[in-house]
């Protein structure tokens, strides 16, 4: 008990009387985890972004001409049941019209005495069936009913898109590790150098009989400590970029970063972590 | 109790101490002496097993040189009380908690640790210094410091080394006293030393005599 | 002479000596100067590419059905002459029919015997004559010519990128200033730590009777060279992602990395700053 | 040369020094005793301006503790040699090194500074361990490259601080005879220690009794 009792006690002074280089660490350790936390928001919002762009994919369905209304309905009907989609837009001859006034300057009414345009469908497909296969297989499924003229959507995005996604989600994953693997570095080293300034301490314990763990627990609860402190600092600045950017920014970039306390309490663990094992495997050297 | 069995212990660039043969027993009191750079602090680095020979061995009580493994080092290290000649205090921290850490080390209980730790420095005349860091105080001040923590853990076998090289004669023969006092408690102390004016305080203490690292006369 | 000789002898020697710290020091310079290095990068490309969205605006003149092919050609040639115009592309109805088509899934000749889509100019402007009031005047003076029926642009476009184009370059600059002063923070910090940890040293060479300066040359030296090998590092690994992106990634973000020689001096000049200035700064503390 | 005028200096925990009162001249060789935390340390920190009084005045040659500038002190200093209580080594560098660096500091030429290392080695005995580290070297012999290190600079005045605390008998009276040598050619000399003996070995030398941070008694 006594012994317990001093090693935290020597653990949370050595953090106090190594102002010095353990404001040093925890600064590092803050530099780290904040590298850490905006890796992983990016790499979370980068993968949402990708699946966000794949939501934009769509396909747009032409009626033909001749089909009469009623027929229309129950096309819509009929694709609205459909499993496979998420949404359906009816896009009839008048807003077809004028999406050609927009694109063309001229009313198309102006030029002929009736809507030559036919009206379509445009849908949206359920995230999973996003995908080169699914779309062609629901593509000719929808081409064989017999209102439609025809069945069109960007082949090329899907292709690239696919071909792409793996890249990303490995380049993303590349950079969260080299971040994770810089904060490691550096996290272990500074906490390194603070034991390195007093590593004849260490040494003048040693001669007097302290065992390895005697004289390794004190630093390592230091060392967890400062990860801590670290992982809160980083919290804090975090929180306040995010504030900034929700705040003023939020509009600009047309982004909004949201964050779960989990994600706080993740850096926190995530610091003390760091600090826990940066300094056992620094005080190693040591003994 | 402890033994050195033709023990040479060399560095890279120059000899130690060499074929080293005596032991001690318990109870004993030895003076260690010779010219500066006979081999002195080297011996009682064997024997707290700073160093180890690399022919030869050393024993002491149940641990022997040659087997001893790196973590029944510091159980070793419990049992012998250090006199450092350059002292080895802690910078970073004060009188009381210099000398209470040898303590905590060997898990002492709290309460023992302070009366244990305020007693030894009232008798080496340190008790108005507890709260001054090694830096704050004289050398004389440092090297009794050293003194009460190695003497404070009650050990069974007690290295000085060059204890009074900063002490004025009056403290030097109450810590001769003092050594002599625990001596007769039963703790073997073995000092090193070039104040030839000790030894005769001490009577019936053996006496060794170093020269380049090797026992020129033993008693 | 001697004495100088001493001073930079010691600086490179108290290099190899702090093995330990010392190696901890270049390691930290690097990655200051790597996010330095990035940071220009980023702020640089971000810069062009807002000019590149502004360089994607332009104007579309729509001719009136009637006029005649000489009168298109006279047109033509005025825009051409034009001082404010950089690029002119005439789109022919036949041209417009394409575009139809694809937008519509029809051919307008399907529907009638004849193509009713008016011909069109899609001009660019130069880069100086992109905001909003010169593309005002234009449009109002091309409004005026006989042949004209209609001049359309994107006046959103142009409100927005004027409003925003300040943001960002704010934005950038933030970013960038904050990613200095980090580097500028840490290069001093860890070398601090360094001469911390032969804090001893000082004080016995100033006992002994050494002048401040004498003390500290060594320490300045010893600071730039790790200044300088930080920014080697940094200079290797930059060229080492530029060379993968550049070499693997460009197709895919369509994107070209290029810097030239001038800014890897720059960032060894920026290491051995730093370096410099941190372990002067550094060294006034113990001194 | 040197003036204590009623110079007291004090720590924050406790008094240092009180009204000290007294002067040396040229070529003097003082001796100076006192039990162990008397201020004999802090006096001789008082001369090379490692402290300052906060009451009266100490007064070295021209430099006058109360004017003096933060870049003089360095000028001083090269005038005064230091053997240290706790040896001040550079852990860093060898034996060499230590002892040169107080000659490159001083702006010396780079022939005259490799002759002058190697003869005041020589002359304390260290000639075999030139390229040895501190942490390799006995306590004794860390001394004696503390005393060359002051010894090479021919200061005008040297003080030694416990200079024979690690060193046997016949090496002490080595060292006092090369301080009387050095003192016959000029140079002051202030020896504070506890060893009475040496004192004998100086004749004519003056000794100042210290006692609780005042003067008890001088001669
Ligand atoms: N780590 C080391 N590396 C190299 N040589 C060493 C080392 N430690 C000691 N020595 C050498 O071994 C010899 C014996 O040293 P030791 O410290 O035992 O002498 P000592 O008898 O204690 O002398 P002193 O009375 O001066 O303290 C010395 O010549 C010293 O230079
Ligand atoms: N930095 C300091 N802070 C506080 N007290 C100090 C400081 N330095 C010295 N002292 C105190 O001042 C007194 C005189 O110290 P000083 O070192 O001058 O003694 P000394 O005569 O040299 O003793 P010794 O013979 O033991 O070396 C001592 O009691 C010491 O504790
Ligand atoms: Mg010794
Ligand atoms: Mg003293």
């Amino acid at each position: 008990m006594t012994i317990l009792w001093f090693l935290f006690k020597e653990g949370f002074k050595g953090l106090l009387r190594s102002k010095y280089s353990g404001a040093f660490s925890i600064i590092i350790i803050a530099i780290s985890i904040i590298m850490v936390g905006f890796g992983y928001i990016i790499a979370r919002d980068t993968l949402f972004m990708v699946e966000n762009i794949r939501s934009q994919f769509d396909v747009d369905i032409f009626i033909l001409t001749t089909a009469g209304s009623d027929d229309i309905a129950v096309f819509d009907k009929k694709l609205r049941r459909m499993n496979e989609i998420d949404r359906v837009i009816y896009i009839s001859p008048e807003i077809a019209a004028e999406k050609f006034k927009k694109e063309f300057g001229e009313d198309i009414l102006d030029i002929l005495d009736y809507n030559p345009l036919p009206p379509s469908f445009t849908i949206s497909l359920k995230p999973i069936y996003r995908n080169l296969m699914s779309v062609e297989a629901i593509a000719n499924i929808l081409q064989r009913d017999s209102v439609v003229d025809e069945v069109k959507y960007r082949k090329n995005f899907l292709i690239i898109l696919e071909k792409y996604q793996r890249i990303i989600l490995v380049c993303v994953l590349i950079v969260f590790a080299f971040l994770t693997l810089i904060s490691i570095i550096l996290t272990s080293n500074s906490i390194k150098m603070t034991i390195f300034a007093r590593r004849d301490i260490i040494l003048t314990m040693k001669l007097i009989g302290a065992t390895n763990r005697f004289v390794k627990t004190p630093f390592v609860i230091e060392g967890t400590l400062e990860g801590g402190l670290g992982a809160l600092l980083a919290g804090l600045i975090i929180y306040g970029i995010i504030y900034v950017q929700n705040t003023y920014l939020q509009s600009f970039f047309n982004y909004t970063l949201i964050v779960s306390y989990q994600y706080y309490i993740g850096l926190l663990l995530l610091g003390s972590f760091l600090g826990w094992i940066g300094s056992r495997q620094a005080i190693r050297r040591f003994l | 109790m402890i033994s050195f069995i033709n023990a040479t212990c060399s560095f890279r660039k120059n000899a130690g101490v060499k074929n080293l043969n005596f032991s001690i027993d318990d109870g004993e009191f030895v003076f260690l002496t010779g010219p500066s750079g006979a081999g002195k602090s080297t011996l009682l680095r064997l024997i707290y097993m700073d160093l180890f020979p690399e022919k030869g061995k050393v024993l002491i009580r149940d641990y022997d040189s040659g087997k001893i493994k790196d973590r029944q080092i510091p159980f070793l290290r419990r049992k012998v009380g250090m006199i450092f000649q350059d002292f080895q205090l802690l910078k970073d921290r004060n009188v009381y908690q210099n000398v209470a850490i040898s303590l905590y080390a060997s898990h002492y209980k709290i309460r023992e640790i302070k009366s244990r730790v305020y007693d030894i420095l009232n008798q080496v005349g340190l008790g108005h210094r507890v709260h001054h860091k090694p830096t704050e105080l004289s050398g004389g001040e440092q090297q009794r410091v050293a003194i009460a923590r190695a003497l404070v853990k009650e050990p069974i076998v007690l290295l000085a080394d060059e204890p009074t090289g900063n002490l004025d004669p009056r403290v030097s023969i109450e810590l001769m006293n003092l050594l002599h006092k625990i001596n007769k408690k039963g703790t073997a102390v073995i000092v090193a030393t070039h104040n030839y004016s000790l030894i005769k305080r001490v009577p019936g203490a053996r006496l060794i005599q170093m020269n380049d690292g090797e026992i020129a006369s033993i008693t």
